[in-house]
């Protein structure tokens, strides 16, 4: 997990990454083409598809209007109609535009259709805050989705997962939502030279512990990371379970590293009731009952809009001091 | 209707102006069977009948090649016959059997067929147009010969997913007929309380989209629309968009009281429906006469009357079955 | 609970009730209105608005076209310009289509303006399954909005709440969804002569006992209240909590009957991954972690778009008989 | 430019110019501090500066009526100032201040005022649209003469919500002024890249609005448009559609690298700036000279060093503070 490259590794950035991922797809599946605002010209938001237009040419490279049910839907279509679209929406928050598209058609009509119409495609948008970029553009709104049946929801955390997640997704018969965490864009990791698709079945253990579980994803897997640290120093081992897919939640995994540890923290970006962290809570609850000595703790955003002033968004964020305080009740018996 | 019915024009060759009326009468009566076993508990759910727009599926259907892909509404039983799901099939959906369409899942608002490239069936108004273009798009990409045909009626013109997905098929020339059964509800809201401009072709070319209104009751002329559309789609030039004013006969759904709309009105629309006027001028044409029409129905009734049989000795889905097609069970 | 007319009480359906509440105060307060799609010449689609055209003219019962954005945006609007809007969508389905305005902007405005817009707008819709509308129709995504911040979301179960809230709800500054089960239109109740406006911050206790706790709301209160009718045959004393509002949730009242009975089933329309019964096991898990001898079961619907088929739907939703299950089950020692 | 400036017409006031010339000048010189400030790290975030587009919104202000509302995007820096929002308050949200007009809550995107009805900055495309449809339907509704001018990009006009927002204010005849900033550009996406129909007016008159397109780059004419609009809205004629066709000269964020278009067709355009025309037309009449433009110039630079200084001297909102106003404090 370090970021030193090391033999048959090199390291690179998430963007770089996600980049790559798509490259290798538009190149090896004629069937594959990219969709969205500004993914052509302009380059991508956040920079992932530049210089792409130039090298796939504008229909596969596909700037669209500002008109997110049509073109999540258009994608529908398309899947339906024998490509592989890849989908992107800028921001979690204007999915919500093509929220009727995503969960009352795209997640329905395989099961409507009774097995007949399953629609291959792959969204991908931002998720997260840390950007200051206040109410609308800062949000975690992943969980919605994840309670969807029809749907899968991959969130990955590493530059490997950014890469190999979007391979699989394409290779997917089903509806898959990618959340790309606007942090970690810039962030770099190693990865194998021969890096490819990797399982969206399996959650993975970032960091081996034994005296506490940080169960987490996305941009907070690195919070998790780094509290970890910070616990080490405090004479806590620590063990970083990293999800990385929402739905369906690998249940096993979940209660592997609960029934090891038997004490439990949570970490999500999202808003505390409702979220992921609190279904995670009842799996625990539900499955591993009699293993937990002490309630499981949620570290999650506050229940705010998130505001666009430094010193409140970072309040409203999950920070790594928040996670250490959360790990050492827990730790400490009075969760 | 004063005026004696005219004779066909002499262009149209009779045995298809017979097979044409052989259609809408077959939907006609498929749909009074549906509310027969809706009224008997046989059909449950939202059952929305297609009687008296006729002549605009059917029209339409003689235009839409194999390879084409349909993207209807939960009003789409008509479609669903026309456009060659085997009415078995249709009618065992409806009683919610495994032999359905959709294995029972789908029912009156969600009929599907592979074969056939219907892709439902879909009962958010305006949901399906999306599709529609991302179908034709794929196509298009694919360099096939595949027109999306995407039915709505009027009432969804008004949901912003009208205007992305024009605007979407416009800007890239995609091969979409739009087909507006415009009946002058939705529910019960007259065109005039849910449109600023009722003349709806304004709104598709304010998109560059070639478009046209019709008679949706002469089926001869939505026919020929059809066919104008296929033509200009098939040829490259984009979308197309057709009104097709019609008249729904019977209210809106098995729920609807019709209280937004007055007894007189609806048979003044009767007295000029499709299939009245379509047999009218068969007959001034020599085409169709007392026992023929008898035959006809019979084989339509014999028709039916199998497909409720069918439908009848149909399996439930077993309930060990119910998360089936939740995700896909193989990867394709 | 039952539904036999006392002294100073009178019986009423539930369409009725909430139609008495309409025309309260539409009568009381001229800046209420009731926009949406059907609700004046039609009826509204549920038949509760019926008459009301003719009684309050077409500028106070709007027929709008569909267009559920613009319609739920132009409430949100209407509620700053001075009014009260009562926003009708007709099915929780379709405010999908309405989610943007309803997450991005009103949740978010009264946060973003540091206090100065907030936004009195009160949302109606009918959710839930049972009348074999199959996938597009019959979803409880209540939940969805339970997650968002900036929203309150109710969810009458009886006559007298179901007139209640939307008066509660109208005296409100801030957005609140209604949420009305479409199997409940037709049920009977009773109600006081008198029947005013009820507080919308406190879940009630529908049915005292002293053995299991069914924790729910909605349509799935009436199911509890029949289980417990069976579970007393079978010897066992169920409580009945309706949480009667999910955002926010009252805790208080969720810990005094768990404090009471020590075992919990909580009952939910909605899909079973991350929805509110999630939430409900959370807060339990970690409020009254030492209380419970078993774990917290959920009866949910089954993870599928819910089918037309008679037999699959019925299979898909919470039944008595599941809830009768699961409490026997916590009852029995084995969670 | 070739061409020597025209005067102004005869029937212009000077002392209006003028004024005219300031506030464009004074929302300039605003937008290239907050540039400053945000290299400086003192603003964060999104930052969208109106730099080449101030002509409109100078324009449209001149209409608009102390009891109106304006509801505008992300790039509204320009439109708050102008609407009358204090200097120092919109420079203390931006440094995310307590003493700022949201307390710090909103920043750039998100400026929003009470006294004038300044119901946003909405950072989602097209998210106003419906609002100010609703502020012109509580307005009608209770017969108050306050019109809402809902200003957006031409890029937000594919969004659904455009198309259900125009034809709600038709067909309910409601006081909105609908303002199209069409400065060609969507983030990096052309105009004819977004739009199959680029005559933007066209898709407005499809709801029988009343439509005009002017040139965004004369304050003159901008005014004078608004001026049409508000009179037609507010003699009960419904809504109003005016296209300004400007230009942003700068990026769209402090994000973007610019790919989509060279420098050289920006130069055109800063050539051709609504700044340096107009200044050249007062010089031309007489009505500016280097020393007067000195002393205005100097004015605003107080101006802004003063909000600058009062928003470094605001506090920040204490952490404590953070849950408040999620939901109402007292019941209203
Ligand atoms: C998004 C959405 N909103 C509302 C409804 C409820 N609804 C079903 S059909 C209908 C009227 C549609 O009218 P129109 O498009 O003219 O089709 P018609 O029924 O007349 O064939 C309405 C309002 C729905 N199914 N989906
Ligand atoms: C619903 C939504 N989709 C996408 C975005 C991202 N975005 C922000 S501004 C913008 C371009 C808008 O262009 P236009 O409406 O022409 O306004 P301009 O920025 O040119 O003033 C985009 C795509 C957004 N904020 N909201
Ligand atoms: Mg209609
Ligand atoms: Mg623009």
């Amino acid at each position: 997990m370090n970021s030193t490259a090391t033999e048959g590794m090199r390291e690179i950035t998430y963007r770089e990454a996600a980049r790559e991922a798509l490259h290798e797809a538009l190149t090896n599946d004629d069937r594959v083409f990219l969709m969205g605002e500004d993914v052509g010209r302009y380059g991508g938001s956040y920079a992932v598809s530049l210089g792409f237009l130039d090298e796939f040419g504008p229909d596969r490279i596909r700037d669209t209007p500002l008109s997110e049910s049509a073109f999540v839907g258009a994608g529908i279509g398309a899947a339906i109609g024998g490509m592989r679209p890849i989908v992107e929406v800028m921001t979690v928050n204007f999915s919500l535009l093509a929220a009727d598209q995503i969960i009352n058609t795209a997640a329905t009509y395989l099961h409507m259709s009774g097995g007949q119409f399953n629609v291959p495609l792959v969204i991908r948008m931002a998720t997260g805050g840390g950007l200051q970029l206040a109410a609308q553009h800062s949000h975690s709104l992943e969980n919605l989705y994840a309670h969807v049946p029809g749907l899968k929801v991959v969130v990955p955390g590493t530059v490997e997962d950014v890469r190999g997640m979007l391979l699989t997704a394409l290779a997917d018969p089903d509806p898959v939502l990618i959340f790309e965490h606007i942090l970690l864009y810039n962030r770099k990791g190693v990865l194998p030279v021969q890096a490819g698709a990797v399982d969206i079945d399996q959650a993975r253990v970032r960091r081996e512990g034994t005296q506490v579980s940080l169960i987490t994803y996305g941009g907070s897997l690195w919070k998790c990371l780094d509290a970890a640290e910070v616990l080490e120093q405090q004479g806590i081992d620590a063990e970083v379970l990293d999800l990385r897919t929402l739905r369906p939640l690998d249940d096993a995994s979940i209660m592997a590293t609960v029934t090891k540890t038997r004490r439990v923290v949570i970490v999500d970006e999202g808003w505390r009731s409702g979220g992921i962290s609190a279904e995670i809570t009842a799996r625990i609850h539900e499955q591993a009952f009699y293993e937990l000595d002490v309630p499981v703790q949620r570290v999650c955003t506050a229940e705010v809009p998130i505001p666009y002033a430094k010193q409140l968004e970072e309040a409203a964020l999950p920070q790594v001091s928040d996670i250490v305080a959360a790990a050492q009740r827990v730790v400490n018996g009075h969760g | 209707m004063n005026e004696a019915p005219k004779p066909l024009p002499d262009n149209v060759d009779g045995e298809h102006a017979l097979a044409l009326f052989t259609e809408m009468v077959r939907v006609r009566r498929f749909e009074e069977k549906c509310a027969e076993m809706y009224s008997k508990g046989a059909i449950r759910g939202f059952l929305h009948l297609y009687i008296g727009e006729e002549a605009v599926g059917t029209g339409i259907m003689q235009s839409v090649a194999p390879q084409d892909a349909v993207v209807a509404t939960y009003r789409e039983h008509g479609h669903a016959l026309l456009r060659g799901i085997p009415m078995n099939v249709v009618m065992a959906e409806m009683f919610g059997k495994q032999e359905g369409c959709c294995r029972g899942r789908g029912g009156s608002m969600h009929l599907f067929d592979k074969d056939t490239h219907f892709i439902g069936g879909n009962a958010i108004v305006g949901g399906g147009m999306p599709v529609a273009v991302g179908y034709a798009l794929a196509a298009s990409m694919r360099g096939q010969d595949a027109v999306a045909w995407c039915i709505f009626g009027e009432g969804a013109m008004a949901e912003g997913e009208f205007h992305e997905s024009m605007n979407l098929a416009a800007l890239w020339q995609l091969p979409v007929v739009f087909c507006c059964e415009n009946n002058f509800y939705a529910m019960g809201t007259a065109l005039e309380r849910s449109e600023s401009e009722t003349r709806l072709v304004e709104k598709a070319r304010s998109y560059k989209v070639t478009a046209e209104v019709v008679d949706g009751m002469d089926v001869l002329a939505t026919e020929a629309a059809a066919r104008r559309a296929a033509e200009s789609t098939r040829t490259g030039n984009g979308p197309y968009f057709i009104e097709f004013q019609t008249y729904r006969f019977r209210a809106h759904s098995m729920f609807d009281a019709e209280r937004y709309r007055c007894r007189e009105e609806v048979h003044e629309h009767e007295l000029h429906g499709p299939l009245r006027i379509f047999a009218a001028r068969l007959q001034a044409s020599g085409l169709l006469d007392d026992e023929k029409r008898a035959a006809l129905e019979a084989e339509i009734a014999a028709e039916i009357d199998a497909a409720v049989a069918f439908a009848e000795a149909g399996t439930p889905e077993p309930v060990g079955e119910l998360t089936r097609y939740v995700y896909s069970e193989a990867h394709v």
